[in-house]
Formats: C-alpha cells, structure tokens, sequence
C-alpha cells in the first residue's frame, strides 16, 4: 500500500477502454434483470407476509416453544452476522496487507457485510415479542446486558462497515458522475465533488487507512459480543470461553465463502471473468481451507472438553447432539463444513471457480447448521428436566429466512446496478503502477542496497510473503 | 431488609398441585388449550418436575414443586437489556415489568431453572371469564415474558395495610397464594432475613437444599427433602 | 416481457397491500384486556363450599365488585383447615365456564343442534305430570341416577325415586368405593364409609391406593399422609407403576397389575408365621379367623389355616411378580412397626376388586389395625334425617331422627340398571334424573349405559354443562353451581369425625340455573298425593333451617373454629364437658353461616356395636374367602412380544364428573407422565425399545375389545411388563376444554359390562402398543 | 372497640400509672425490678379469678409449652402430661406453683439443650395458664375400658345391671346410659336411684361397692365401648359462681359447714378431696348410703340435684380449694428463713440486697404472682443464687402457700 507522492492516480475523466465492462451493468439492463427481481421481490413479499402474521398472531406461529424460547431468527441472526464478516474484515486485511489481488474483490465484498448485516439485526428484531417497543433498548438500554453489548458493536460496526464501503466507492461515483448520462443528481451529490486530484486522494488513503484499521478490532468484537450473548449465560455448552474466537472464525469462515458464491454470480452475470480470474477463487479457496482447518480446530476443542470433562448436564446436550435428536444437523455440518471443504479444496486440481463455489454452498449451509446446533440443544435440554424441547420450524419462520434472503440478494443486485461491483479506479490505480510496484519490490531484495527507498522498500519488506504483486 | 424465601417440605407435599392451579387462579394466568399445550406453549407459573434417579426396579424419584427460585443473585436480571425484569433489593424479590419487557426472552435462556414463561399468543381468554379477573395482577398481552413473583401484588396490599395502620408487616400477614392454599402446609414463607422465623428456621435445616446450588444463584426457594431430621 | 413501468406498478400496489394489511385487521388486544382491569376495586369474601370431589371442602371467595375472582381454603374448615387441592383451587373455572348452559332446554328433533330452550316452569311442569302417570303406573318406574355429591339434592331426588315406589337409586360409585362399601357390609355388617386414620400411622403399606394421584377424596388422605410422614411414619407403596405415590414412598415394590389382594394375604401369611398376629384381638373383634367346630361338631377352616395353606410366599411371588425376599422383608417391616396401615385401591378401576378390599381390611385385621389411632376406622355419622332412606325410621322423643340406624339397602349399580333396561328385565322404567353424575362417560360400559339411557322415554339431567350423559337425555334442569346458592354437604374428615359444611349463595347466578333441591321440592309439590306428603319443605332453605334445628337438638358437636379451639373442644368432650359456641338455634344458624358449618370433633375409638352392629359384633373376617378365586394361578405375564398388560389409573386432576374437565386442571393432568391434554401410554423405556416406540411418539394400544391412541411417555418407573394408561379423557360431548381431548382406556378392557361394575375383571388385559406415524 | 373495653383499658393504665408513682414515691430507692414485681403484683391478683381455661389452651399452644408437655397423650413427650394425675399431685394453686418453682431449673435446661427459647408471660397470661391447669386437674384423664370391666365385675354390678346384652335383668341395661359421656351424670343418676339401689341390693346381699377415684371413668368408657356412637350428652363445664349459689340456696351449706365441728357432714374446706372429678363423683356415691342415713336422722330436706348442678358444684368446691386455700403465714416465714430467700430480699430493714426488696407486694401475692415472678426474673435469679451459692428453693406440700401468706402478712401492713 502505497501513499507515496511518486504513485500515477486515475482521475474520473480518464477514459474507461475495457473497464467500460465495470460500469455496463448500472446503465443497461435487461429483461432478464426485471425476472431476478421479480423473483426476489416475491421472496421478500412471502417474508414480509409472514412477518405481518406473525406480529399480528403472536410468536406462537413459529416452532419456539418451551424451553426452546430462541429459534431459527437467533440462528440466522448468528450466522448474517457471520456472513458479513465477508466484506469489511476481510478486505480491510487484504487492503491492510496489501494484496494486490484484493482490487477486485473488496467491493463485492463489502457490500455483502452492509447488506447482509441489516438482516442479522432484522431477524433479532423478528425474534421480539414486541417489536413495537424496539426502541426501549435505546430508551431504557441497560448496559449489564450482552443483548446491549451487541446492539453497540453492531451498529458501530454497521456504520464502520457503510463508510469503509463508501469512501473506495467516492471516485468510482465521479467516474459514473463523469462518463455516463444515468441517474446524474445522485452521483453529483454522492462524488462529493471528487476530481481526482493528488490532495483528495491523499485525504482519502488517510480516511481508508485509517477506518481499515479501525474496522478490524470493531468485526472482530462484533462477532465476540454475538458470541457473548450465549457464553454470558450458565446454559450448559453456552457458558464457554472459546465461544469468542469460535465465533470470530466461523463468521470469517461463513464471510469467505459467501464471497465466493456471490463474485461467482457476478462474474457469471456481468461477464467479468476478466476482472474476477481463477486465480482469485484459488487465493480464496486457500483462505477458505486455512479457515476450515481452523474451524475445526475449535469445533475439536470444544466438543472435546466438554465431553472429557463429563459433566452431567453438559454430557446431556452433548449426546444431543452427537447421538441424540440433533445428531442429524450435527453430522450433516461436520460434513459441509470440514470434508467436504478439505476433500476439495486441499488439492489444487479442484480449487476451481466450481470447486471453490461448490464447497462455499456447502459451508454456507454448514455454517448454518452449525448455529442452529450452537443455539437449539442446549435450551431444549436445560438443567432441570421440567421440559425437554424439540424445535422444528414453522413455514413462518422459513418464509422469513427466505424473505431475508431474497431482500439481501435483492439489495446486492440493486447495488450493482446503480455502483460499479468491482472498483474500477483501485483497479486502475494497480495497472497503473504495477510496474512502479514491481521495481520498487525488486529494489525491496537487493541486499546490497545501502539506502533503500524510505516508503515503498520498508512496506514492501512488511509485506507477508503471499500479498506479492503477481497479478 | 426483608428476604422473603420459601421452604417446601417434600415429606409433606404430595405433588397435588393446588398451588399450581390456585397460582394461576391468583395471577391470571390464561388458560391453555389443546393446541398450546399440543406445542408445548402452556405458561405455568409453578411445574412439577419429577426427577428421576437409577434404573429399574431400583427407580428413585422425587417430584418437585418449582416455581421461581427467586435467587439472590438472579441470571435472569443480568441479561434483560431494557430493564424490565429487576430485583428488589429491599425484598429480595425479583419482578417483572410488563409493560417495559421488549419480549427477547433472553432471561427465559438465561435462566437455569427454565421457570420463565413466554406469551406467545394473546391470552386465549374466553370472555365468560373476564369479570373473574384478579383486579390486583395485569393480565399480560402477547409477546412479554412472565413468571412468579411470589405473588409481589399481595406484598403491597398488605404493607400498605400495615402503613396504615401504622405499624410493621406481620408474620404470616403476607404470604403467596400457592402457600395459603396448600393443602398439606407443606410450603412454608417468610422472611429469611429474620433468623427467627419458621421459614429461615427451616431453611437451616440438615434436610433443607437448593436446586443447581452450585451455580451461585442463591435461590430463596428451598427444598426439605424427603426422610427424618429437622 | 415485464418493462420497467409495469413492474413499478406491481411494486407499488404489492406494497400498499403489505403495508396497510395490517394496519387494518391489527387488533390491539391488549386494549380489550386493559379495559376489564378495574382500578379499586370492592372487595368482599364469602363462603361456599367445593363440590368437585366428596371431600368437599370449605371455600373462601374472593369477590371484586361483586364477582368472585379467586377461591381459597376457608380456614375454619375442618376437612381442610384453609387448604385446597389442584381442583378447588380451579374451581372458578367451572363458574366461568364460557360452555354453561344458559337455562333449561329440551331435546327437539328441528331445533337447531337437537335442543331448544324451554322455561324452568314449563320444564318442571312437564316432568311434574310425566311422573305423575308414570307413578299411577306402577311402581319401580322412577330411577335415580347420582354422582358422589353429599349434599341435600342427591338426597331428595332419592327421596322422590323412593316416594314414587321404586328404588332404583343408583349411585354411581368408583369401583374402590364400592368395594369398600361391599366389604363393609359383608365383614361389618353395616353401611358407613372407611377412613384411613393415616396420620396417626406409623407404617403405611399402600398395595396399589393410588393414595396421592387417583384418591377421588383429595384432602383428607393426603392431609394425613402429610403428618404421618412428619412425623417420621415409614411408606411402602406396592403398584406396577410408582406414580406420585410411589415417589414419596421409602420404597417401591413394583407388582404384576390386579394381584393387589395376592399381596396383602401373602403378607398377612408372613405374619402369621413370624409371630406378628395381634391374637387379643383378632379373638375378641373378628369371627371366622380362626378354625372352629360347629354345633354339628363339623370342622371348618378359619382365614388363618386357609392362609396359611394357599399364600405361602413362594406362590405369592409367583403371582405377583415380586421376589420372596421382599415380601418377607416388607411383611416384617409390616408387623414390627407400632401402628401399621395397609391401604388398598382408593380409585382407579384398574384392580379395584372386590377381593382385594376385603384382603387388605383382612391384612389390616391381622394386626390389629381396626378401629384404632392409626388404623382403619369407620366414619362417624351425624345427627341430621336420612331423607332417602328406605322407610323412615320413627323420630325418637326429641324428633330428630337418629343417623346410625340405617339399615342395609341393596345398592344398585349403572351397569345393573343398564342391563335392566336392555333386557327389559321387570317394570319399565320410564322417567330417569341423572344428577351430578356422567353415566355415559364414567362407567367401564359406557356405550350401553348410552343404549339404555335411549331407551328410557324420559330422561331428565340436572347438569350445568354438556356432558355425554348430557346427550343422552330429554330434558335438561341445569342446576345451580355450589358457589352461586345456598348450599351444603355432609363429609367426614380424616379421621371419621362428621362435617356438614353449610354456605350461603357466594356469587351472583351466571345462567338460569335453579337449585336442584328446591326444584325436586316443586316437582314432588306438583305431583302431590302421597308424595307431596313426604316432602314437607317448602324451600331448600326451610329444608336447611330443619338441618339447623336437628344439630342443635342433637347436643353434640359444635361450629367450625380455629384449630386450637377445636383441640379445646375436643379436651372438653373427652370428659363429657361441652359448651358450643352457640346457645340457640338462631345462633347456630348464623354461626354455621359465618364459620362454614358444624361438626362433631370427638371421636371415639373401640365402639364396636356402632362398627359391627350385628350379632355379636364381631368383624366377619371369613368373607374374604368368597371373592377369592378358587386357587391361586400365576398371574397373566405380559411381556413386549406377547402383549403387555394393561394398567389403567386415574388422576385426581381429571375428574369424570360433570364439569369436572376444567383447562387448569387439563393443562396439568398429571406431573409425571407430561399429558396435558392428551391421553399418555406410559412405558418403561426398555419395553419402549424393544417395541421400537420413542418418547412423545404416537401410539396405538389395542386389546380384543377395542383401541386407542395415546402419546408414549417412558419412564423407569413402571414395570416393563405393563403400559399404563389413565381415565379421565375421551369426552364426545363438553365444552371447548374437554370435548374431544384425551381417549377413553376404559374401553380396551375386558368383561365390561359383567360383575355389576364393581368387582372388575381382575384377570389383566393384554394389550399390544405400537407406534404409528 | 366497645365502650366497656375502653374504660377497662382507661382503667387500667391509670391504675398502672398510679401503682408506679405509688411505687416510686415510695421507695426512691425501689430498684427496677421492684417496680416491676410491684406492678406484676397488682396485675396478678386483678386477673387471678378472671383467667379462662380456654384462653389458658391457647396460651398454652402459642406459647409453645404443648412441644413439650402433653395434656392426655396431646401434645409433646419430653416434659411430663400434665393430663396425668398421678404424675403430678398438686390440689391447690399455691401447690401448683411450688411444683412449678421446683421443676423450672430442669425446665430451662430442657429447654436450652433443645434450642428452645422462654417466651415471656404475662400474669394475666400465667392466670389464664393456671385456670388451664386448674380444668385439666378436674376433667380427669380418660378412662380405660377393659379396667371399667373389671371394675362392674368386681362389684358385682353385672349382677343386676347387664352392658348391651338383651334378657330381663333387675337394674337397667347400662348401655342406655352410654350416652352420658361425663362420670357427673353417671353419679348423679346413681344419686337419684340410691334409695331404691339400696333396697335392691340389701335384698340381695350384696355390699354397697365403694369405687375408686378412677372406677367410674373406667367404667363409662367400657359402656361407652360396648354402644353406638353418635349419641353423646355432655354438661357445660361448671361454673363456679353457679356452684357457690347452689350450694348455698340448695342447703348443702346448711350441712356441710366450716366449724360444725360435729360428726356426720364434713367441711368441704378442710377434708381432703379427691383431685379429680371423677373422683368426686365415686366419693359422692361411695358416702351416699351414710348421707342419706344422716338426712333421715335430721331430716333435712333431700335434695335431688341436676347433674347440671352437680357439676359446678364440684366445679365450686374443687375451685374453692384450688384458688383459697390459705397458707399458714407463720410456717411462710420460716419457709423465708430456710429456703434463705433473706439472704437477698428484704422484707422492709431486714434482709439482703442483692435481689429486689418485697415491700413493693403490697399483699399482693399470689400464686400467679409467684409463678410468674419466677418466670420472669428466674434464669437471673438462679444466676445470682448460684455466685452467692444459695440453692434453688424446693417447694413441699403447703410451703408455697405458707410463703405466699407470710409475704402478704408482712407487706400488707406499711402501705
């Protein structure tokens, strides 16, 4: 990452050439669009139905019962919180460890997280018994409670997350602004007047420099507090203390594969196989499988513990879900989420586009799974046996999550029509000074080189081995 | 300071829940129907939990009347983030504001002894039943959380009986509705903070437990269990 | 294709629709619940008494503005000194009940649902003239079918059956009670009721009682059991499933179902042989116990040898499928203790046998345990009239007619009188009342008491609700609910002493009801003649005000109070000092008023002419030996491939009265078995897993008479050869809360309709569980 | 409230009032507890009279005595029955309280070692407690059926009178008196039928049986057993004003006078009377063929009493003996003296000072008094008795009533 003087920055007015590809979707559409949206449209409407019945029915309309008080809007709450942990955190390292390849993917990524995140704060929201007091929690929030820690952390983190997707979205605005004749007042008013010029772009590396920083501890205590929500209790298998990082890197975990399936969509949809390349499923597959490793490291040590340590009311939830009523969920997510991931991606013959988006649908539904195996146990099978509980989800509740769904993918497509999904000026920026970052590297290893250059040869030398420039 | 508390003599109690039914009597507690209880969905106050031990023919059980524990240090109040379940700390008892609870139920997770009960639909009261209304307890709506609340509603009435009259509470002037019917005064309640009174007499007793007692919760609700002794 | 205007516009109406959809069918029905809240309310307490069991209790109502909004214990009470059970306690339920019957109606064949309103005047009158010709008809053309109730109105209608010549008057019994009263009569000689002097016990052997979920009288046996427990008294329950009772037992002893008398005798021969018989007794106060020598000089086998001979502990363990050393274990425990107990079924049809009463009284005899503190002793009576006594007996020089003379009546059963009417045995009868009772639910032989009931011309139901019965019948009187009139009742408490529990109405009327007592007493008015002569009261009132007049005269006993002044009344008696809080009829009226009614506290043991009035007043232990079997064969094994055997209980919380159904009470049916509102199969998880069933599964429980659908619930406290099941549910006809919910066990049993129901088969019924989809 | 309990209570506090400025003018050296004894002194002897046994039952549950003592098998086992008459021989209530002074260190012990705590006592309280005590010692304990078997047998009552057997015989059947639940109507029966009694038995040579204190219990319990319940006839407990009308109007006292010194009629007052009631009964029939000698000889109206009248004639003179029963003041002082209780009270100069001085009775004293006094100040005293080495007053036959009477002498006097 580069801030030095020396470095050639795209203006909008420069013209696009190819890139052109990057700004077609937000100015032609076709009919095949309105039917996607249609679709989505219909989901989210089953969704919204749904949730008026339910307001105006009760909770009782959804599989909860007692004990099983949480059900599938705290699940899916867990895991879009997850999912979002795509975008922000993810691109914020990449950008942070300057990894060329990043260009391309950060957009697509960041998105996801804005979006997806509205839904995991929506269905907490569709979990409430009265919705019509939702803003007691800011009236008469008390802070002893985890249900608040999150509420702070999400909407730093959602405000966070809008800025960091904003401000790399402010030149490629002013291209749009610039180059096409669509939707101009709200370009002009979104570019913020960007020129393109050397002081904007130094105060803009500041401000991404500076939220890339912030936003990582900020992702990070997102999915800690959520995690937080249930380790804060006494509940058997909840009450632990390595449901932090757990959740942290199951989220990441969720979070990359999602970004899989969905830039395998958009190069699908807007051609730009050009922009989104093999190789960048291959980084990512690789990531994905660094994460399923990890994953199962944690899913070991808990499940371990727990049972080694025998006691009683843990053993009971324990063999809920190893042998007992669940044990069909839970198997099912060892499946997706470890060996099917390993069995594909650690050989780099089948960390294709389809391999990588084959093992990330299976992640995604792993992942899902894996909530629902973290949150339904261990309240159907409480400490003392007044009830034992079984959950199984009303069509209200599948309604909502394909409502949900439907609403984020619709959102995401939106997005892409009216903004570029891949950053055209970071992209330029690269080819720009490609070959600048090149010699500067090169420059980076001569030993003998009693005075290297003071920026780039010290960041280059920071660089982890894998962020080289072999785009 | 008073700490109200409540022992329960499993010698003398013969799971005939009357506290159960003059509990929801008291409290307005709506009745359940087929489909709720079909769904696991009916609220009760007061459960009778059998506990089993061992296996056949040896089978051991013990079936126990449990009602909120009303702990000292209640997990409950901890994760409720707008307040709307608190803990007096001049009674020691903990109570639920309706009107405030946003109905998360994350105290109805929280809690270890899974005695908090949810209102998933509006209460399915027939309208016959309306003028039978305990005009002392609300009736709760759809979507709040509920439990017991040793019976707060007759705390007040009779402190301010007694501040009327200017003069202290009485023993045995305020006591639970589930502890005035039972049958077999097999409940026995009182305040815990006077070391002379029957309740915190009892509560010392060697056969006197608490559930989950190693959790911390402190719970005011104790149990005599079966057998000889004091 | 779609263009862009199109879809906007599809958009536009879809959201409007999602958007105002709510807005416009969103009932806040938080509202309707605010506005019934009254702020400052009137308070006001009143007293009634409980009528959903025979224990009936005394009430305290809680009124706001004139409505009662909570009941509890009355504290005077002697039956339950201020306690109640799961039943009071949801007794309003039963008042609010939004399925009452708004007044009387009758069955019309193009009404809407077959019934059309019909005033009370037009009602009576109807029945008024019906009976009338029906009584110039003959006699035995009148019956009388009632439930347990111990107040007035039963009495009266059996006095109308008995002035209109017949004696059909059927009480419709459990099989427990029966058998205790069949006991009663064979040993004793007498009619009365048992009481189990539990607390005072310090041993309590329970073979299959049911004591603490099944026992239709709530409150005094587990008022007792509570004492006798705190007072460090030993339990033992013997039973195929441990139930409540069983969990509160030091020990369980799991048995083959229907063996319970097997065991008592079993137990009564270790006695025997280990030396624990009480001789003085059992050769001062019982006959037939030992051999003797007629005037022919012909040798007859006492109990003892016959005991001796046939329960050797070998067969026994045998029959019921418990091990040799526990009966001698248990039959030691038994006799070493100081005042030991034996308690068999109280309820629950499932071995309620007449043998098996008679057993167990037989065991209890061995030891000596009649009669005395901690045995089981005979129910005090009191001093008020008999009003459906077969011939009056003449007043004495006070005008009160003394209680204890009552002679022994043939009791009549539904099943008997269901036979009658189908086999049109003897003269037809024409008009039947069922009062307080659900025939067509209750009995083991429900549908033909439903086939007998269709062809009586008249049948007339007094109840305030729908039942099966209910359906059954023509004309429908709705009586008045306790709470809402003058009301009373004529109990024992836990230790024999009498209790006549009297209440003024305590709540507003909710339905055109009438009181059944005064509208018996229109009805015989109206027929006139001899029977009009034999009702003499104007009203139920005056009736009550004559009640009144009889315990003052009686000079015993006194008004509720306190309990210690009733301990003070009792030291007072035992000296023969007594000095009643009241000093003039007009006094104990408004006493009995005020406290909830009167009651005689003393109670003496060791009256033996009162407990066995006959002869020689001795107890004739040599009955037993008539419901026995000729010999003893094992007991039918169940097992999970040949058919497990069928165990049927009750649970007190379900009662099969009228109305007796309430959602409270529905809700918690049983602690154990998690069955609300359902019908459970209960089953010991390794029969469960042989026959491949899960927890909460759906299950079908077929015998050759008949199959239901229950939910399987496993348990390890059940014996694996047996799969329990329980009364209670099944109802076809009710309210919301009771019709439909549930199913009826009764009807896989075998031989229904034979024994005049209270002897039931006591060869078990195998039944086959399986679990469907 | 009522106006009448008003004015008592108006009454009361000015009373209290005055004793204590009475009290404190007097002795400006009075010590608290002095005050305090002056004031139960006067509480004492108002309430004497008016205790009610009732009352005493409830006193005698709430305050918690039952855990230990039972009254007839009622109530707790580790202190004695108090039901029991030959466990406890006490006739009078001075009696009454010098077994309680003598058993109360025992008591406290008891007490301690079971955790127990003493609640305090009122005298108006200690009176009630008393007139318990006092009904307890009259009604008897219960009979005993087999002995009531005996006992007809043994008289050769059976001779005449059969229990539940049909057959003609000369007496009645007893069973149809099984209803006459009290031995009072059992006498007074046999009182009214003892000339033709008489005359029956002389002619058939059988001696007039003499029955023991307890006989007649036993005897109506066995008849008792061999009826049907359901028919009780009960008295209402005697009441003592009733009794002394009786006796006086009906001429009993005519007779049975104090100083006719005479043979034939005793002075109730002096002779020894049986404890119990039933006791009272028996002696009544065993004397009537000598009473009715002695009303012939002096042809003195008979008098045919209802069992009613009966009944609180005994109540009388039981009550009579139980509340009046004078010491004799100068054995009380030499019980002061011995019992050493001078070593630390003083009766005006002399005396110790280590205990309250007894001026402050004012002649008040009484056995309530002294009951309640040792209630109140025992556990203190038995403290200071022990530092000082003085030994716990035992209290024999009459010596508390001769104390009581030796400190009303001697206080009465200055005041």
């Amino acid at each position: 990452m580069s801030h030095s003087h020396n470095r050639r920055m795209p203006k909008p007015t420069d013209p696009l050439g190819p890139d052109w590809a990057l700004v077609r979707p937000t100015v032609e559409s076709d009919s095949r669009f309105w039917i996607v949206v249609a679709c989505l449209l219909a989901g989210v409407s089953l969704g919204v139905s749904a949730y008026v019945y339910q307001v105006r029915t009760g909770l009782g309309v959804t599989g909860m019962n007692r004990p099983v008080y949480w059900g599938m809007y705290i699940i899916n709450f867990v895991f879009f919180i997850g999912i979002s942990h795509a975008g922000t955190l993810i691109s914020a390292i990449l950008r942070l460890a300057g990894a060329e390849w990043r260009r391309a993917i950060t957009r697509s990524a960041e998105v996801i997280t804005v979006m997806v995140i509205v839904f995991g704060v929506g269905n907490v929201i569709f979990d409430l018994g009265r919705p019509d007091r939702l803003l007691y929690v800011l009236k008469h929030g008390r802070l002893q409670s985890p249900l608040l820690w999150d509420v702070c952390s999400i909407s730093v983190y959602l405000c966070c997350s809008t800025i960091y997707l904003y401000l790399p979205l402010i030149p490629d605005i002013a291209i749009l602004r610039d180059q096409t004749n669509k939707r101009k007042w709200l370009y002009r008013m979104l570019a913020l007047g960007w020129q393109g010029t050397e002081r904007q772009y130094e105060r803009l590396e500041k401000a991404m420099g500076f939220m890339m920083v912030l936003v990582i501890p900020v992702a990070v205590s997102v999915h800690t507090v959520v995690s937080f929500v249930f380790a804060m209790t006494v509940q058997p298998m909840w009450h632990a203390a390595i449901f932090g990082p757990y959740f942290v890197v199951g989220a990441i975990f969720s979070g990359i594969a999602a970004l899989i399936i969905a830039m395998a969509i958009i190069r699908w949809a807007y051609h730009l196989e050009g922009y989104l390349k093999n190789i960048h499923f291959d980084y990512l597959g690789q990531l994905l499988l660094v994460m399923t490793l990890l994953w199962f490291y944690f899913t070991f040590s808990e499940y371990l513990t727990t049972w080694y340590g025998g006691e009683p009311v843990q053993l009971t939830v324990w063999w809920a879900k190893i042998n007992g009523e669940y044990s069909g969920y839970f198997w099912t997510m060892v499946v997706c989420c470890f060996i099917v991931p390993m069995a594909i991606l650690s050989r780099s013959k089948t960390r294709t586009v389809a391999g990588t988006v084959v093992v990330s649908i299976f992640i995604t539904i792993g992942m899902w799974l894996e909530r629902f195996i973290i949150v339904i146990p261990t309240i159907a099978n409480p400490r003392l046996p007044i009830d034992r509980g079984l959950y199984h989800p009303t069509w209200v509740e599948w309604s909502m999550l394909v409502g949900c769904f439907s609403f984020f993918i619709l959102l995401y497509v939106l997005f892409t029509r009216f903004f570029p999904i891949v950053s055209i000026w970071e992209i330029q920026e690269g080819r720009m000074n490609a070959k600048q970052d090149m010699l500067d590297r090169i420059d980076a290893y001569k030993v003998e080189s009693p005075e290297p250059e003071a920026d780039s040869g010290a960041l280059a030398a920071a660089l982890p081995a894998g962020g080289g420039g072999r785009q | 300071m008073a700490r109200w508390g409540m022992v329960i003599d499993l010698n003398r109690c013969t799971a005939c829940q009357g506290c159960v039914t003059a509990c929801h009597e008291e409290n307005n507690v709506p009745p359940s129907n087929p489909k709720l209880g079909a769904q696991s969905r009916s609220i009760r106050w007061i459960n009778m939990m059998p506990v089993y031990e061992d296996e056949y023919p040896h089978t051991k059980m013990s079936v126990l009347p449990v009602m909120c524990q009303q702990c000292e240090h209640p997990p409950c109040i901890k994760v409720c983030p707008v307040g709307a379940t608190f803990f007096s700390e001049s009674e020691g008892i903990v109570g639920q504001v309706y009107s405030r609870c946003i109905g998360c139920r994350y105290c109805t997770n929280a809690c270890p002894y899974t005695v908090r009960q949810f209102n998933w639909f509006p209460p399915d009261v027939p309208e016959t039943y309306e003028q039978g209304i305990n005009p002392d307890v609300s009736v709760r709506y759809k979507g709040v959380v509920e439990k017991c609340t040793f019976c707060n509603h007759r705390l007040m009435k009779a402190r301010d009986a007694a501040a009327f009259e200017g003069r202290d509470l009485r023993p045995g002037e305020y006591v639970p509705a589930c502890v005035e019917t039972c049958p077999t005064d097999a409940m026995v309640f009182g305040d815990l903070a006077d070391p002379d009174s029957e309740v915190s007499k009892l509560s010392r007793s060697s056969r006197a437990s608490r559930l989950l007692e190693d959790l911390g919760t402190e719970p005011k609700v104790y149990y005599l269990r079966v057998g000889s002794g004091k | 294709m779609l263009n862009r205007r199109q879809f906007l516009l599809g958009l536009g109406s879809g959201a409007m629709l999602v958007g105002f959809g709510p807005v416009v069918g969103c009932s806040r029905d938080d509202e309707r619940i605010a506005s019934t809240l009254i702020l400052e309310p009137t308070e006001a307490w009143a007293n009634s008494i409980c009528q959903l069991c025979p224990s009936a209790c005394g009430l305290r109502v809680r009124l706001a503005n004139g409505h009662p909004v909570t009941v509890t214990g009355n504290p005077l009470h002697p039956v339950n000194r201020g306690g109640l059970c799961a039943r009071g306690a949801a007794s309003l339920q039963l008042y609010y009940d939004p399925d009452r019957l708004a007044g009387p109606i009758r069955k019309v064949a193009d009404a809407v649902g077959g019934w059309a309103p019909i005033g009370w005047d037009e009602g009576i009158a109807e029945v008024a003239v019906r009976l009338k010709r029906v009584i110039a008809g003959g006699p035995g053309r009148v019956a009388v079918i009632r439930g347990d109730g111990q107040d007035i109105s039963s009495q009266l209608l059996g006095r109308l059956v008995r002035s209109a010549g017949s004696d059909w008057i059927v009480d419709s019994q459990t099989p427990a009670d029966r058998a205790a009263d069949e006991t009663l009569r064979a040993m004793h000689g007498t009619e009365g009721r048992f009481v189990y002097d539990i607390a005072n016990a310090d041993f309590l052997l329970s073979i299959d009682s049911g004591l603490l979920e099944s026992a239709s009288a709530t409150m005094t046996l587990h008022r007792g059991f509570a004492d006798m427990r705190s007072s460090g008294g030993s339990f033992v329950h013997a039973g195929p499933r441990m139930g409540v009772t069983g969990s509160k037992a030091d020990e369980w002893v799991p048995i083959r179902p229907s063996t319970v008398g097997t065991l008592a005798l079993g137990i009564a021969h270790m006695l025997i042989k280990e030396g624990y018989e009480q001789t003085t007794f059992l050769s001062a106060k019982t006959k037939g116990y030992y051999d003797w020598t007629d005037q022919l000089g012909m040798h007859h086998d006492g109990v003892r040898s016959w005991l001796l001979r046939e329960f050797s502990p070998r067969r026994v363990a045998e029959v019921t499928g418990v091990s040799l050393e526990q009966i001698i274990r248990t039959a030691r425990e038994f006799g070493a203790a100081q005042r030991p107990l034996a308690i068999g079924p109280t309820e629950g049809p499932a071995s309620a046998g007449l043998f098996d009463a008679m057993a167990v009284h037989t065991l209890n005899a061995v030891v000596g345990s009649i009669d005395v503190p901690g045995g089981v002793l005979l129910a005090g009576s009191n001093p008020l009239p008999i009003l459906d006594g077969p011939v009056e007996p003449p007043p004495d020089a006070e005008g009160t007619v003394r209680a204890d003379r009552r002679t022994l009546v043939e009791r009549r059963t539904v099943e008997e009188l269901a036979t009658w009417v189908l086999e049109g045995r003897g003269p037809t009868i024409e008009v039947l009342f069922v009062h307080d009772a659900d025939p067509v639910f209750s009995s083991t032989a429900g549908d033909k008491v439903a086939e007998a009931l269709a062809k009586i011309p008249v049948v007339v139901s007094t109840s305030p609700v729908v039942t099966d019965t209910l359906q059954a019948a023509n004309l429908v009187l709705p009586g008045s609910l306790w709470i809402e009139r003058h009301c009373d009742a004529s109990v024992a408490d836990e230790h024999g002493r009498p209790v006549v529990s009297v209440s003024a109405a305590a709540a507003p009327r909710r339905a055109d009801t009438r009181n059944i007592a005064d509208v018996v007493i229109a009805l015989a008015g109206q027929i006139g003649g001899g029977v009009a002569e034999r009702f003499g009261w104007k009203s139920y009132d005056e009736l009550v005000s004559a009640q009144s007049n009889a315990l003052y005269s009686s000079g015993v006993g006194d008004t509720f109070a306190a309990a210690e002044r009733s301990e003070w009344t009792q030291l007072l008696e035992r000296s023969g000092w007594r000095s009643p809080a009241y000093d003039s009829v007009t006094r104990l009226e408004k006493q009995l008023h005020s406290t909830g009614g009167w009651w005689d506290s003393s109670h003496a043991h060791g009256e033996w002419r009162r407990l066995a009035p006959g002869g020689d007043h001795r107890i004739d232990l040599a009955a037993v030996r008539v419901p026995a079997r000729p010999t003893l064969s094992p007991a039918t094994a169940g097992s999970h491939d040949r058919g497990l055997l069928l165990y049927v209980t009750t649970e007190q919380t379900l009662s099969v009265r009228p109305g007796g159904s309430l959602p409270y009470l529905q809700d918690i049916a049983s602690p154990l078995a998690e069955m609300g509102w359902t019908n459970t199969a209960e089953l010991n998880p390794e029969t469960a897993h042989h026959l491949d069933i899960e927890h909460g599964g759906r299950v079908l429980v077929s015998s050759e008479h008949g199959e239901v659908e229950a939910r399987a619930v496993l348990s390890p406290a059940i014996r694996p050869d047996v799969v329990a099941l329980h009364t209670g549910g099944g109802r076809v006809y009710g309210g919301r809360y009771d019709a439909g919910v549930g199913s009826k066990p009764l009807e896989l049993l075998s031989g229904r309709l034979q024994d005049s129901g209270f002897a039931l088969p006591r060869d078990p019924t195998l039944v086959r569980v399986k679990q469907t989809a | 409230m009522t106006s009448k309990k008003v004015a008592v209570m108006v009454f009361a506090m000015a009373f209290v009032a005055g004793a204590w400025t009475v009290s404190y003018a007097g002795a400006s050296q009075a010590t608290e507890s002095e005050k305090e004894l002056a004031l139960t002194a006067e509480d004492a002897k108002r309430t004497t009279l008016t205790g009610e046994a009732e009352r005493g039952w409830s006193l005698f549950r709430d305050k918690g005595c039952v855990s230990c003592h039972a009254v007839w098998g009622q109530g707790g086992v580790s202190g004695p029955d108090l039901g029991r008459t030959r466990t406890l021989k006490h006739t009078t209530a001075g009696q009454l309280a010098g077994v309680m002074w003598n058993h109360v260190p025992r008591m406290w012990e008891r007490m301690e070692e079971g955790g127990m705590e003493l609640t305090p006592i009122s005298p108006e309280e200690m009176s009630h407690l008393f007139a318990l005590l006092l009904f307890i010692r009259y009604a008897d304990e219960p009979g005993d059926a087999d002995s009531g078997k005996k006992v007809l047998n043994e008289h050769q009552c059976t001779q005449c009178h059969s229990v539940d057997e049909p057959g003609e015989t000369v007496g009645p059947d007893l069973v149809e008196w099984a209803r006459y639940v009290n031995p009072v109507v059992w006498a007074q029966k046999m009182w009214t039928h003892a000339d033709a009694m008489k005359a029956a038995m002389d002619e058939a040579g059988i001696a007039w049986p003499e029955f023991r204190d307890s006989d007649l219990n036993d005897v109506v319990a066995y008849v008792r057993s061999r009826a049907a319940s359901g028919e009780k006839e009960y008295l209402e407990p005697g009441s003592i004003s009733r009794g002394k009308q009786v006796f006086e109007v009906r001429g009993c006292a005519s007779c049975h006078t104090a100083d006719d010194g005479e043979e034939g009629a005793p002075d109730l007052e002096r002779i020894e009377l049986p404890d119990t009631l039933s006791g009272i009964a028996a002696r009544l029939w065993n004397h009537a063929p000598r009473m009715l000698e002695e009303i012939r000889r002096t042809g003195a109206p008979a008098q045919e009493l209802q069992a009613q009248e009966m009944a609180d004639v005994i109540t009388f003179l039981i009550a009579r003996r139980y509340f009046f029963a004078e010491g004799d003041a100068e054995a009380g002082g030499k019980v002061f003296l011995e019992k050493q209780c001078v070593r630390c009270h003083a009766i005006g100069e002399s005396g110790g000072d280590v205990g309250p001085g007894f001026d402050a009775i004012a002649g008040n004293a009484s056995p309530v008094l002294m009951a309640h006094a040792m209630w109140r100040f025992g556990q203190e005293m038995l403290g200071e008795m022990a530092k000082v080495g003085v030994p716990w007053p035992r209290f024999e036959g009459n010596e508390m009533a001769d104390l009581i009477a030796f400190l009303n002498r001697e206080t009465r006097g200055e005041k």
